[in-house]
């Protein structure tokens, strides 16, 4: 039979620069099936093909930084093919400005410190390294969560435009996991950052202190 | 000094696009889907006209002053549509419309003061950032008699203004970046 | 005699949308005395008076969120004024941003918690309600005091931007006080917040405890 609908799943742009898109297949009929994405842009009549379906691996379509307009509406759909014929997914409109879901902050370094002789963590990390925030092409704020190593709850704190966060109030004697996600002003949460592990010394300060 | 005026202008802008997006998602909540093919194309914004930067390269190559000029011009672009906006508010058929009317109120204020703002910083950049380009809404008053027609012609007027808003918020922080050479901290 | 020379003592901004400012008056000369208060704007020519002598109370004068203006800067003089003549007040250059002074922290919770059965206390809140920390501009910092309700002196911890905070080392059975205030990167400590009373329970590790 013909192939099934294929579906849009996701189109995101990890630094307001280039973006690509992901589709679900449909059934293919059972034949060969082949995927095309097509797209109009905004007050521009001609008919665009996907530029590069192999950067971003399987059911994907990458738009480079030349293929990429921002304020411009994209309208884009994918079809499937097959002997007995084609099929269309419904059409997406998608403007980047609204898709940005940037890569996680990297370089992410703890390190413990003393104040007054209570220790406390001073989590330090870099933006992702594709984010253009020194033009201020991208303004990206931070969220660091942290939890001790045998605990499931999170305790997650806003660190604003920060790239350097202090955590008090610490166990004695405890290890702890640290992590970081970023997003843009306006856009989605990255993944957080891989775990950072650190050790709390013992510091007792009253004769029962834990 | 310009850094700290460009500081606080890029905090308003932000609030004034974060402001647009939450009111956006506000009349999405009950949108008949039918008024999405009858709303007109974004290309038909009444700002539309004004060539803009629309990526990354473009918008590092404009000077400062015109781009604080380009998001002058599109933020007083939007003084006459706000009041049909606010005003067309008051009747919206829509369930959340008090929430909708009182958050286009908070809009209109903050256009103004971020408005007020660019007034102040253009006088400090010189005169080629004095220059505003007229951008005239023609839309008149009156955003439709029935009910669809009505969401449908708010809704597209909205749409228009989030993404200059958008356009106004991104110029600001490439502005503040560029002022903030020494505070690299900053950007 | 013509009055003494009063002096402006101080403006505050709650939350960089009004602002209040307070004045000393000097000495009335033993007869009535009025008192005035005259502001520049940064290139404005004009000489405003102040718009509310009321709504602060005595010897002030409150800027409304129309009198406000964060772009510009204020050039604030105090004017008293009795039969035999008047006398000025230094002049105050005020940018409201720099004079923030925000509310209080709100919904402070105060929970017993308990790790490998030693308790602790787990201190919550929330930044005031007008302070917009969400988009990741304003960084608040916050500051945590206990103490014993019968003792006197506080235990102050410095929370950086943290909303949460855990206070280990508790007296078994000890009744605490416990109270949160905030301060924007430019600006002043708010008011401490109301106090909130949290009962240890007893628990006998050791029997020195302090």
């Amino acid at each position: 039979s013909p192939p099934g609908k294929p579906t849009l799943t996701s189109c995101r742009s990890p630094e307001k620069e280039t973006f690509t898109c992901w589709w679900e297949p449909g059934s293919d009929g059972g034949l060969p099936t082949t995927y095309r994405l097509f797209y109009l842009k905004e007050n521009i009549e001609t008919v665009y093909e996907c530029p590069d379906y192999l950067t971003a691996g399987e059911n994907s379509c990458f738009f480079s930084k030349n293929n990429t307009s921002i304020w411009v509406n994209y309208n884009i759909t994918v079809v499937a093919t097959n002997e007995l014929g084609s099929t269309m997914s419904d059409p997406v409109d998608i403007d980047v400005m609204y898709i940005v879901m940037p890569h996680p902050p990297e370089k992410v370094l703890v390190s413990v410190l003393e104040d007054k002789d209570w220790p406390f963590l001073r989590v330090s990390w870099e933006p992702p390294q594709k984010a253009d925030t020194r033009s201020g092409w991208i303004t990206l704020v931070y969220e660091v969560r942290i939890k001790l190593e045998e605990k499931d709850d999170w305790e997650v704190h806003l660190a604003g435009q920060q790239r350097v966060f202090n955590i008090f109030s610490l166990l004695s004697g405890g290890t702890y996991i640290v992590q970081v996600r970023c997003k843009p002003d306006h856009g989605f949460w990255s993944e957080w950052s891989s775990s950072t592990y650190v050790k709390v010394p013992n510091y007792f300060h009253r004769e029962n202190s834990v | 000094p310009i850094g700290d005026l460009l500081d606080r202008a890029s905090q308003r802008s932000d609030k004034l696009h974060s402001l647009s997006t939450t009111l956006t998602q506000e009349l999405d909540s009950h949108f008949p889907p039918i008024g999405r093919a009858i709303m007109p194309r974004p290309s038909m914004c009444h700002t539309s006209s004004l060539q803009t930067p629309n990526d990354k390269e473009q918008a590092l190559q404009v000077s400062e002053s015109d781009l604080l000029s380009l998001a002058r011009s599109l933020l007083k672009s939007w003084a006459d549509p706000l009041v049909i906006l606010s005003v067309s508010a008051n009747t919206l058929p829509h369930p959340a419309q008090s929430t909708i009317s009182n958050k286009l109120q908070e809009l209109q204020e903050h256009t103004k003061n971020l408005g007020d703002g660019l007034d102040v910083l253009s006088g400090k950049m010189g005169p080629a950032a004095q220059t505003v380009s007229f951008l005239p809404y023609s839309g008149g008053n009156d955003i439709g008699q029935d009910r669809l027609s009505k969401l449908a012609n708010f809704h597209f007027l909205l749409s228009c203004f989030r993404r200059d808003s958008h356009k106004i918020d991104s110029f600001l922080k490439v502005l503040r970046c560029r002022a903030a050479k020494m505070q690299p901290e900053m950007c």
